[in-house]
Order: C-alpha cells, then sequence, then structure tokens
C-alpha cells in the first residue's frame, strides 16, 4: 500500500486551497453519509423484521453521542449536498467558471450555505438533546 | 468571416464507458438528492426529532403511499449513489485490477442486500396487518 | 532579510532516510527561490542536487514543492512566500532520486498516451502553403499550448498521489491542445483514451493543479471541456 | 566497462536543432538523440518574438529581401550563399512547421500573422517590413514543443539527461560521443557513423545574460579540445533589452510593436543613432547606442539601465509621429488590451521579477549577453569544416547555435536563429543520415573514455583549494566587464590574462559530492573547464581583431576595417595555446556598403 502512503503523505504535506479543501470534505462527508445511511436502512427496516429490536435502536440514537453525531451528519448532508451541487453545476453547465477566483469564491459561499443552513438546525437538535437527556430547558 | 481549411469533424462518436455513465449519474442524482435526502434529514432529524419517533411513528409513515414513494426513491437514489461513491474511492486506492475486481464484487452484493432488506421492509410495512 | 532555508536532503548512495539542511541566509526580499538554492551550492555545500536550466519559469525543470505548495523555484520570490523560514522539497507522487530531484518517467509516460502531437493525414492545400485557421479557431485552444511540461499541476494532483496511472492533469492539457485544434483529425481518439478508467474521470476538481499551474492555464476548465466532449461528442 | 551503443547517427542535443536534425535523419537511418536536459527544456523554448520568413502574408516581402537584410545585418560578415539558402529555405521551413501543428497566430484571413523585427525591412522603402511568424510571444516553446511531438509521433529514441563529454575521432572521422548518464552515473561510449552537434551556446560566460544554466557551450568546447577549430567568437550579441539586472530578455517584439526607448532626460535617444528605423535598429547598434548614452551620463540613475515603454500612450504617440500605420492603412493605434495579447509572457515576466504592468508603466532595460555569432565552422549542409580551405570532416555535423554557417556573421538579426535552427537542422539530418547509409562505421578506439576517465579522475583528486562557484563569478564579472558591449585593448588583454590566472586556479577544485547518482557538482565542475576555454578564445580572438563591426565593438578601433578584417576568425585551442587562422567571407551579390539604419 505505498500508494496509500503516498497519498496520506500528499494530504499531510501538501498546503491545498480552497478546492483541496473541498474535494477533502466533500469525500469525508459523502462517506460518513453512506456508513451512516447503510446502518440506518438496516435499522429501519427492523420495524418490519424485528419490531423489538427497532425499540432498542431507537434508544441508542437518543443517547448523547449518537445526539451529537447526528448533528455532525446533518452538516455533513447540508455540505456534501451543496458542494455537490456546485460541482455538479459547474461540470455540466460552465466549465468556463472553473477559474481560480470563481473556484476559490464559490467554495466558501458553498460552506458559508452549509453553515447557514447548519448552525440553526444544529441549535435546534442541541436543544432538544438538552431538554430530553438531561432534563434542561423545562424538558 | 474568414477562411478556413477545417478539418475537424463536427461531432465525434466516443464509447460509452462506465466511469463516465457512473459521473453522469453522480451528477444528475444529485440533483434529485437535494429534494429527497435533504426534506428527508430535516424532516426527521431537525423538526420531528429522535425523541419523538418511536415504533408506531415508524410505522405508519411507512404506510403511507406517499411516503412509501419518496422513502423508496430516496432508498434508490441515495444509496446507489453513496455505493458508487464508495466504488470510487476504492478505486483511486486499490491498484491490482483484480482486487479491484473482488472489492466491487462484494460493494455490489453489499450494495443490493442492503437495498432489499430496505426495499421488503418498506414495501411490505402495512398497518392493519400489524 | 534573514531568512531560514529548510532543504530536503537525500542521498540514495549514502541516507537510508531523508532529512533537512537547515540553511541561516542573508537574502534580498527580491530574490528567486532558485537563487536561494544556488547560494546554498555557492556557499554552503556544493553537493545539492536540482535541475534549472532557463531561470525565468519557460523551460519546466524545477518545478518543486516550496512551503508546501508546488512552484517553479525561479518563479516565485522570497518576496511572494510572506515568510521567512522556506522550506524546499521535492514533488509528491514521483520517486525521489537524490535531493530535490524526482523521476520524471512516469509523469512523460503518461504525457505521451494521449497522442500529444497533430494528427492531420488530409493533403496539404494544394498550392503547399499554410492550413487556414482564423484567429477564433486559434483562440479556441490558446490556453492549452502554453504548457512547459513542468509537472507542478500533476504532482499536486491528490488523484495521482493516489494512482499514477491517472494520466494526470499536465497529459489532459496536451490532448486539449489537439482536441480543439481545427486542423487536428483525431479528437475521437484521444477522447476515447480520456474516456477510460485513468482517464479525465479520475479528476474530482480538487484544483490544486491550476493554484499550481506557473503558466497559469486554466487547467481545471480544460479537464471539465474534455469531460464535456467526451459526453456530448461536440467540439465547439 | 562502459556501455556501449551503435547508432547510424546520434544526435547531441534536444533543442530545435537537434530535433529537427533528429526528425530528417530518423527518416533513412537510425538515429537516437542524447540530450543533458529533457529536450523540452531547452532553450529554444525560451525565444519570445518570431521566426523569419519572407511569406508575405501581410504585405509585399520576398527572400530577396530577407537575404539583403541578413548580409546587412551581419555587417557583411556573413556568407551570402548560406544566407541566400536559408532566407529561400526558410519560407517552406515555417510551412512545414505549421503542417506539424505549429499553432501560429493567425491574420483575420486565416493565414500565418507575421510582424516587424529589428533590421528587417522593405528593400524599396527601407521601412520597416512584416516578416517575422509568430504564435504570440512564445514562438521557440511552440516549435519546440511542436518538434518534440512530432519526434514522439515518429517513436524518435532518446537518451534524456545523458550529458555528452567527449567527442571520438578516429583517422580524421567521427566515430561517435561519450557521454555520462546523469541518473546513474554511469558512462556510455555511443558509437556512430555520423555525429550532429546541436548543443545550444555559451553566454553563461557573461554576468548578465539571457541565457539558461545549461548556455555552458559544451559543444564548441568539446570539438575545440578535439582539435577542431572554432569561428567568429569574438562575435557574441549583446541584446539592448534585457530585465535590469536580472538578464531576462524583453523581445524586440515589444519595439516591434511600438515601444519606444528612453534615456534618463526622457529623450528617446534612437533617433540620434538610427534615424531612419529608429527603436527598431538592428541589437548591436541599440546596445552600443545604450553604452554611449551611459558614457555620456544619460542613464538612469547612473545604474547603466534604461526605459522602454510601451505603454499605449506613448506607443500611440510615437506612432503619430513616425506616421506608423496598419495594413489597411488606418493609424496604428492599440490598447492595453491589445499589448496584453501579443505579449503576454513578457508582461507576466515585468510582473513577477520587477513588479511593473508593463501597459502602465515603462520596464528597466539594459543590453544582456544573448547570442553566440560564432562556433562550430559548417558549410550549409551541417557538415563541420576544419581549416580555411573549408576542408570537410567526414561524419561530423553541427547545426544551431553551437555552429557558424555563417549566416550571422558579426551579428544576428532578430528571428533570424529560428530559421537558422529549422533549415540547418534540417539539412543537417538529411546530410547526416546521406553520409551514413554511405559509410562504415569507424571502429572505436581502444580507450574510447579515456578522456573522460581522466577528466573525473582528476575533479576527485584536486587539491580543493579553489572552488567552482568563486572562479565561475570571476570569470563573469570579468567577461562582462572587459569582453562586453564595449572591448578596448586594455581591457581585452586584462580578460586574457585573467581568464588564464582562472584556468590556473580551475585545476586546484575538487568535485565534494563522491556518489554516482545525479552528480551535478561533477557535472558543474566540467561546464565551467568549457566555459574557461570559451571565455579564452572569445578573448584572445577579440583582441586579435582590431575593428568594430557588428557584436564586436573595439572603444580604441570604432570603424569598420574592410580592407583587413573583412574576414572569418578561425581559433585552434591547445591547452592555454589559441592559434588564430582566418578564411575568407563569400561574397556574392552584395558589396559592403556603410551600415546605416
Ligand atoms: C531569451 C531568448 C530569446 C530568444 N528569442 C529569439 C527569437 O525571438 N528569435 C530567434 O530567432 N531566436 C531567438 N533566440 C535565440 C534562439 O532561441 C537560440 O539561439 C536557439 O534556440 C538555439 O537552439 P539550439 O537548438 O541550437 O539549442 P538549444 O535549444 O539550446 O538546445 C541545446 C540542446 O543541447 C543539449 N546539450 C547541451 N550540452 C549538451 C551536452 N554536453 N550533452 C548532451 N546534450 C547537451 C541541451 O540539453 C539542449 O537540448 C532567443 C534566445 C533566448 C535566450
Ligand atoms: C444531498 C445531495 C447530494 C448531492 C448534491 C451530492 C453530490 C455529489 C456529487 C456531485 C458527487 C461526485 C463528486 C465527484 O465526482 O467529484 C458525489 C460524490 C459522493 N457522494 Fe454525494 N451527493 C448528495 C448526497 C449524497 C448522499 C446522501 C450520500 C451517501 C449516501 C452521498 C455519498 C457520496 C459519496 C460517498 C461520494 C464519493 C465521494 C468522492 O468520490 O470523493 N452523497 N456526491
Ligand atoms: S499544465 Fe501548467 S503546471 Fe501542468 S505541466 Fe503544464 S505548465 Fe506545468
Ligand atoms: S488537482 Fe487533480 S483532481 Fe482534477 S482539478 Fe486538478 S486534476
Ligand atoms: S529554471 Fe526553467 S522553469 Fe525554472
Amino acid at each position: 500500500m505505498s500508494y496509500m502512503k503516498t497519498t496520506l503523505t500528499g494530504y499531510a504535506a501538501y498546503r491545498g486551497r480552497e478546492g483541496h479543501w473541498a474535494f477533502l470534505l466533500h469525500r469525508i462527508t459523502g462517506l460518513g453519509v453512506v456508513l451512516f445511511l447503510a446502518i440506518h436502512i438496516v435499522d429501519t427496516s427492523f420495524v418490519y423484521f424485528a419490531p423489538q429490536l427497532y425499540v432498542d435502536v431507537i434508544n441508542v440514537y437518543r443517547s448523547t453521542i449518537f445526539g451529537l453525531g447526528e448533528i455532525a451528519l446533518v452538516f455533513c448532508l447540508f455540505f456534501h449536498g451543496v458542494n455537490g451541487l456546485r460541482i455538479a453545476y459547474l461540470d455540466l453547465f460552465a466549465p468556463k467558471d472553473w477559474t481560480i477566483d470563481k473556484t476559490r469564491r464559490s467554495m466558501l459561499v458553498a460552506l458559508g450555505i452549509s453553515l447557514v443552513l447548519w448552525v440553526p438546525s444544529a441549535g435546534w437538535m442541541l436543544f432538544n438533546l438538552l431538554r430530553h437527556n438531561y432534563g434542561l430547558f423545562g424538558g | 468571416m474568414s477562411a478556413t481549411t477545417t478539418s475537424q469533424p463536427e461531432r465525434v462518436r466516443v464509447r460509452k464507458n462506465f466511469d463516465q455513465v457512473a459521473w453522469t449519474w453522480m451528477r444528475y442524482s444529485a440533483v434529485l438528492l437535494i429534494p429527497l435526502a435533504w426534506f428527508h434529514l430535516v424532516l426527521q432529524d431537525v423538526v420531528v426529532g429522535v425523541h419523538k419517533i418511536t415504533t408506531d411513528y415508524a410505522i405508519e409513515r411507512m404506510a403511507n403511499m406517499g411516503w412509501k414513494i419518496y422513502d423508496i426513491l430516496l432508498l434508490g437514489f441515495a444509496f446507489a449513489h453513496g455505493m458508487n461513491g464508495v466504488r470510487q474511492v476504492f478505486r483511486d486506492y486499490i491498484h491490482n485490477p483484480k482486487t479491484f475486481r473482488a472489492v466491487s464484487i462484494l460493494l455490489l452484493i453489499f450494495w443490493a442486500v442492503i437495498t432489499a432488506v430496505g426495499a421488503v421492509a418498506l414495501l411490505s410495512i402495512n398497518p392493519a396487518a400489524q | 532579510m534573514e531568512i531560514k532555508l529548510r532543504v530536503f536532503r537525500f542521498n540514495p548512495e549514502k541516507d537510508a532516510k531523508p532529512h533537512f539542511d537547515t540553511f541561516i541566509m542573508d537574502v534580498d526580499p527580491n530574490d528567486r527561490v532558485l537563487d536561494l538554492l544556488e547560494y546554498v551550492k555557492a556557499d554552503f555545500d556544493s553537493t545539492l542536487a536540482l535541475r534549472r536550466s532557463c531561470a525565468h519559469g519557460v523551460c519546466g525543470s524545477d518545478a518543486m514543492r516550496i512551503n508546501g505548495r508546488n512552484y517553479l523555484a525561479c518563479k516565485v520570490l522570497v518576496k511572494n512566500l510572506k515568510s521567512d523560514t522556506i522550506t524546499v522539497e521535492p514533488l509528491l507522487g514521483l520517486r525521489v532520486i537524490k535531493d530535490l530531484i524526482v523521476d520524471m518517467g512516469p509523469f512523460f509516460e503518461n504525457f505521451r498516451s494521449v497522442l500529444p502531437y497533430l494528427i492531420n493525414d488530409d493533403p496539404l492545400p494544394a498550392d503547399g502553403r499554410e492550413r487556414l485557421q482564423s484567429p477564433e479557431q486559434r483562440e479556441r485552444f490558446e490556453d492549452t499550448t502554453k504548457c512547459i511540461l513542468c509537472a507542478a499541476c500533476t504532482t499536486s494532483c491528490p488523484s495521482f498521489w493516489a494512482d499514477e496511472r491517472y494520466v494526470g492533469p499536465a497529459a489532459i492539457v496536451n490532448a486539449h491542445r489537439f482536441i480543439f485544434d481545427s486542423r487536428d483529425t483525431a479528437a475521437a481518439k484521444r477522447l476515447e483514451i480520456l474516456n477510460q478508467q485513468i482517464g479525465v474521470w479520475r479528476c474530482r476538481t480538487a484544483f490544486n493543479c491550476t493554484e499550481a499551474c506557473p503558466r497559469d492555464i486554466h487547467i481545471t476548465t480544460a479537464i471539465a471541456e474534455v469531460k464535456k466532449a467526451i459526453n456530448t461528442g461536440k467540439l465547439d | 566497462m562502459a556501455n556501449i551503443h551503435q547508432f547510424d547517427v546520434i544526435v547531441v542535443g534536444g533543442g530545435g536543432a537537434g530535433l529537427m536534425a533528429a526528425l530528417n535523419a530518423s527518416k533513412t537511418a537510425r538515429t537516437a538523440v542524447i540530450s543533458k536536459l529533457y529536450p523540452v527544456r531547452s532553450h529554444t523554448g525560451a525565444a519570445q518574438g518570431g521566426i523569419g520568413a519572407a511569406l508575405g502574408n501581410i504585405e509585399e516581402d520576398s527572400p530577396d529581401w530577407h537575404t539583403f537584410d541578413t548580409v546587412k545585418g551581419s555587417d557583411y560578415l556573413g556568407d551570402q550563399d548560406a544566407i541566400e539558402f536559408m532566407c529561400h529555405e526558410a519560407v517552406q521551413a515555417v510551412l512545414d512547421l505549421e503542417h506539424m501543428g505549429l499553432p501560429f497566430t493567425r491574420t483575420a484571413d486565416g493565414r500565418i500573422a507575421q510582424r516587424p523585427f529589428g533590421g528587417h525591412t522593405n528593400n524599396v522603402t527601407g521601412k520597416p517590413v512584416r516578416r517575422s511568424c509568430y504564435a504570440a510571444d512564445r514562438t521557440g516553446h511552440m516549435i519546440l514543443q511542436t518538434l518534440y511531438q512530432q519526434c514522439i509521433k515518429n517513436n524518435t529514441l532518446f537518451y534524456d539527461e545523458f550529458q555528452v563529454m567527449d567527442l571520438l575521432l578516429v583517422d580524421g572521422k567521427a566515430a561517435g560521443v561519450v557521454a555520462v548518464e546523469l541518473a546513474t552515473g554511469e558512462l556510455h561510449v555511443f558509437h556512430a557513423k555520423a555525429v550532429i552537434f546541436a548543443t545550444g551556446g555559451h553566454g553563461r560566460i557573461w554576468e548578465i545574460t539571457s541565457n539558461a544554466y545549461a548556455y555552458t557551450g559544451d559543444g564548441c568546447a568539446i570539438t575545440a579540445r578535439r582539435g577542431i577549430p572554432l569561428e567568429d567568437m569574438e562575435f557574441f550579441q549583446f541584446h539592448p533589452t534585457g530585465i535590469f539586472k536580472l538578464g531576462i530578455l524583453i523581445t524586440e517584439a515589444v519595439r516591434g510593436e511600438g515601444g519606444i526607448l528612453f534615456n534618463a532626460k526622457g529623450e528617446r535617444f534612437m533617433e540620434k543613432y538610427a534615424p531612419r528605423i529608429k527603436d527598431l535598429a538592428s541589437r548591436d547598434v541599440i546596445s552600443r547606442a545604450m553604452y554611449l548614452e551611459t558614457r555620456a551620463g544619460n542613464d538612469v540613475n547612473g545604474q547603466r539601465f534604461f526605459y522602454l515603454d510601451v505603454t499605449p500612450e506613448t506607443v500611440n504617440k510615437y506612432a503619430d509621429l513616425d506616421g506608423r500605420t496598419r495594413p489597411d492603412g488606418t493609424p496604428y493605434h492599440v490598447t492595453a488590451a491589445e499589448i496584453m495579447s501579443k505579449i503576454p509572457d513578457i508582461a507576466d515576466f515585468c510582473l513577477t521579477y520587477l513588479g511593473v504592468d508593463p501597459t502602465r508603466q515603462p520596464i528597466p532595460v539594459q543590453p544582456t549577453a544573448h547570442y553566440a555569432m560564432g562556433g562550430i565552422p559548417t558549410d550549409k549542409y551541417g557538415r563541420v569544416v576544419v581549416d580555411e580551405k573549408n576542408t570537410v570532416l567526414p561524419g561530423l555535423y553541427a547545426a544551431g547555435e553551437v555552429a557558424c554557417v555563417s549566416v550571422h556573421g558579426a551579428n544576428r538579426l532578430g528571428t533570424n536563429s529560428l530559421v537558422d535552427l529549422v533549415v540547418f537542422g534540417k539539412h543537417a539530418g538529411l546530410d547526416a543520415a546521406a553520409y551514413a547509409n554511405g559509410a562504415d562505421f569507424t571502429p572505436l578506439p581502444a580507450n574510447p573514455t579515456e578522456l573522460v576517465d581522466e577528466t573525473i579522475a582528476r575533479f576527485q583528486n584536486g587539491s580543493g583549494k579553489e572552488r567552482v562557484a568563486k572562479i565561475g563569478s570571476e570569470l563573469r564579472a570579468e567577461m562582462f566587464d572587459n569582453v562586453g558591449v564595449f572591448r578596448t585593448q586594455e581591457s581585452l588583454e586584462h580578460a586574457v590574462e585573467k581568464v588564464k590566472e582562472l584556468r590556473e586556479r580551475y585545476l586546484q577544485v575538487k568535485v565534494t559530492d563522491s556518489g554516482k547518482i545525479f552528480n551535478m557538482e561533477m557535472m558543474q565542475t566540467w561546464e565551467l573547464g568549457n566555459m574557461l576555454d570559451l571565455a579564452l578564445v572569445t578573448a584572445v580572438s577579440a583582441l586579435a581583431r582590431t575593428e568594430s563591426r557588428g557584436g564586436h565593438a573595439r572603444d580604441d578601433f570604432p570603424a569598420r576595417d574592410d580592407v583587413n578584417w573583412l574576414k572569418h576568425t578561425l581559433a585552434w585551442m591547445n591547452g592555454d595555446q589559441v592559434t588564430l587562422g582566418y578564411k575568407p567571407v563569400v561574397i556574392t551579390k552584395y558589396m559592403p556598403k556603410e551600415r546605416t539604419y
């Protein structure tokens, strides 16, 4: 796996800019979401195959750790989605806009939009989490 | 208008390639996934919240015909999109063609099994029968 | 100004592992990084090995990683780096042979694989003169004719680090140069080559290539145009 | 024992001349190219302005005018038969390049675009003519890339990063070369029927230079060591517009597009020195004018530089004054965008290295060592000739900047080097292949690597009392000050002594890198030896020539002297001893006249 090594040292040793971060984040968020999705499909299907287990699963999901993971998941899907649209748009409709200025800016805009979407959602989810799991805010 | 001796054909035919189809698929499915995945996520995780989700809630939702179609679409597109993404990532790092073939087949089986499990559950749920 | 220059060193005949040598030197902010390396050879350690020739960014010999990014050492001035520590390392993704010299073999192999030459077996104009081409047709591929094959792009590409069989941005740039040349007849062949799994689809638009290109070629645009041409079959 | 390879034709050098030779030789003979740089790194890629050919795409022109301009530009020292041959072949050569795919800039009707260039004129009106065919300001880059692409297409065999260190001559015939493979340090012997040297120039022996680090004159030095004379080495061109201090070239095309030179007083000083074509005078004329201006105290800040101004305001103002028009007769007016599109790379250099935007500010420039008119003497088929009677040395060829045909005489016209490369590169290749097909291999000498082994051993066993970098910088400074734009008896004598002293000290250097793999220190030490040889030949040849002609300007002998000096210098090296001889200039149609612009 010497290539793996170059790749990892590459990521560590190369100071890429916005485009590189976008690529890395897109990949990491995509993999994160797909991992979650695989589990999620299986656990949801317990509703049909093993309703008893489903109750346990839901309880696990309600734990604080999973709660936080869920907040991260929401970010992943927001960023992956916005950035994915950015990539798809440029690739399919505006190849000429793959310029340094526009790429840097569009990446930052994508990140900005994801954060704008995520922060209120995360706040709300955190609020619910604290309310249910720690009895705060009169939960 | 200036004179030219253009040799180039207007259009060329390029044989299709799997990676090309996959690339295009990733982009078009992405557009569909925005409403599908985002709405699902926002609804279940943010608006409703995991603390309100119960077996009954799940069954009720999955039994609704509109939701059934929605979920089937989501399952089909999102998981296929994601699994092809995983395949692409593996393709970058696995150089031995045999190993990559084997991994691809495993991924394909994984994808088929999970999708089948999800689809069976979704299609079969029917509150009257429970 | 005084700067600290850290240089990657590896002597295959002596060292088991690479290390860094550090030189403290007084330099002019307008000095090129290549000048600093020449100072090292002149005043500190004449065994330092690197490639260089033109010293003004047109021959493509001295692409290397400077403070973590690919540049031509002769085209980046000390003042541009905005740092008083300068770290110089060889390109990533190619085998290091000695000090800053890497094995360019795979890079040129990839370049060769995309038929980087005019293909046109049609008879020449009857008067023996030039094939005509309008300024607009000429402009269509102007950008990608500028490539000097320095490899700064390809060796900054995460897809290439992962797999050196990926033809890489430089090869695609050079294919683009001919695909969109109105005098060429083999666009279909090149597109077919780039439509393989080691071709354009490996590009994940990470954009390091375009950031690194010392000739300011819009590489990612060129790649996107090739992808589009493969998908649509249109060469406009 | 070294590795031995056998080929019909060996081409040493992968620049424009080398690749052109290889493409043509490989049509009929087994050919390989040996180059110390990857071919695409060759200096041909740096050429900016264009390649001259009387295509007449924009206005009336003829190869005969091109011939006369070249003869006149050469200050009548060029051989007129060769010049005529070259200027007539140029047209086909440029069309050939286009057919190979070279992306020339185009005119509105789709033809190869052409622009004016220093010294190229309409012979009837005396006005500048548009003769330089160009691809933006990177014509050389496009030529090099196009030729390399064609080599890939033809599967030409390359030995990249192999540095040739010796030429093997047996019984007065070429037998091959010895090269070191940089990646391994191994010696390789290339046994060949014909050897073509296309190793480029030696401008690195001057301090301010437009030339690449690789321009250390390997080809000339190798052949000189084997007893072959060097021709006209005193003629070296100083280009008037190098970027201040760095020497990076600002192409003449900038003046072709309307750029104007100013001194510290804001005067357009070329009006004084070339009243007719002013800023488009020949290079030697302008460099000399700059020297005279400096002596008169008109240089900027007393730092020996001047301003080259291509801002649209200046260009338009002076175009009006000069009555310059476009081909359709409208006044010549430009915009910043238009200038940028014609000289994008130059603009980039100015921004990168000076922080100057040439469409807004003037560029500080000074003369920079640029081009070797002299070199290995050849005839117009690239065959190396070794004496006053032009006796051919069988199997040995030279083409490109390393060769002296002589088409550039005492001063090369802009755009003519690229013409030289393609025309004589091609003919050297064709002739070498034809020769090889009719000849047998000359047997190799018993120990082909003897000289190279000795040299390497000397480097390894030197006392180490002297350092390469030090000797090199002293050499460059000495040459720039004393064998530069202007020369005198005194300065040249000083230089000869100094170079001899440096040669003495050079024997003391030691290569500290004891490895074999990419021992760049070893190669640079060897290259310094080449430069010392060529510096000596240059200074000795210049000292003997008591006249001013083209690139050779003597303060103490300011006039051209056709009675005594209308002849080519031949210089033989034997250790520190340089023996001079002379051979006549070939004059066919154009009798020497006073040269005014
Ligand atoms: C900045 C600049 C701008 C110019 N602009 C113009 C212009 O506009 N028009 C014009 O006509 N001319 C121009 N010239 C001049 C012209 O570019 C050169 O004279 C010409 O390119 C020389 O070509 P060449 O093939 O002889 O040598 P090069 O292209 O330099 O090739 C030399 C080759 O020899 C190889 N080599 C050298 N030594 C060895 C060795 N010991 N062993 C093996 N290989 C070796 C090198 O690797 C290289 O491949 C310009 C020159 C410069 C420097
Ligand atoms: C929300 C809408 C989504 C959009 C707009 C989107 C968009 C994209 C696009 C355009 C790509 C291709 C990237 C490239 O080739 O450079 C991609 C890759 C990927 N996507 Fe998505 N996607 C979305 C949702 C998802 C979901 C739900 C998952 C998980 C199941 C997912 C997992 C992946 C993975 C794993 C990759 C591969 C990443 C890589 O190659 O680096 N995506 N996505
Ligand atoms: S595209 Fe740019 S970075 Fe890549 S090889 Fe060419 S010049 Fe270098
Ligand atoms: S860095 Fe690589 S992924 Fe594409 S945009 Fe450039 S080739
Ligand atoms: S030395 Fe030629 S590009 Fe830097």
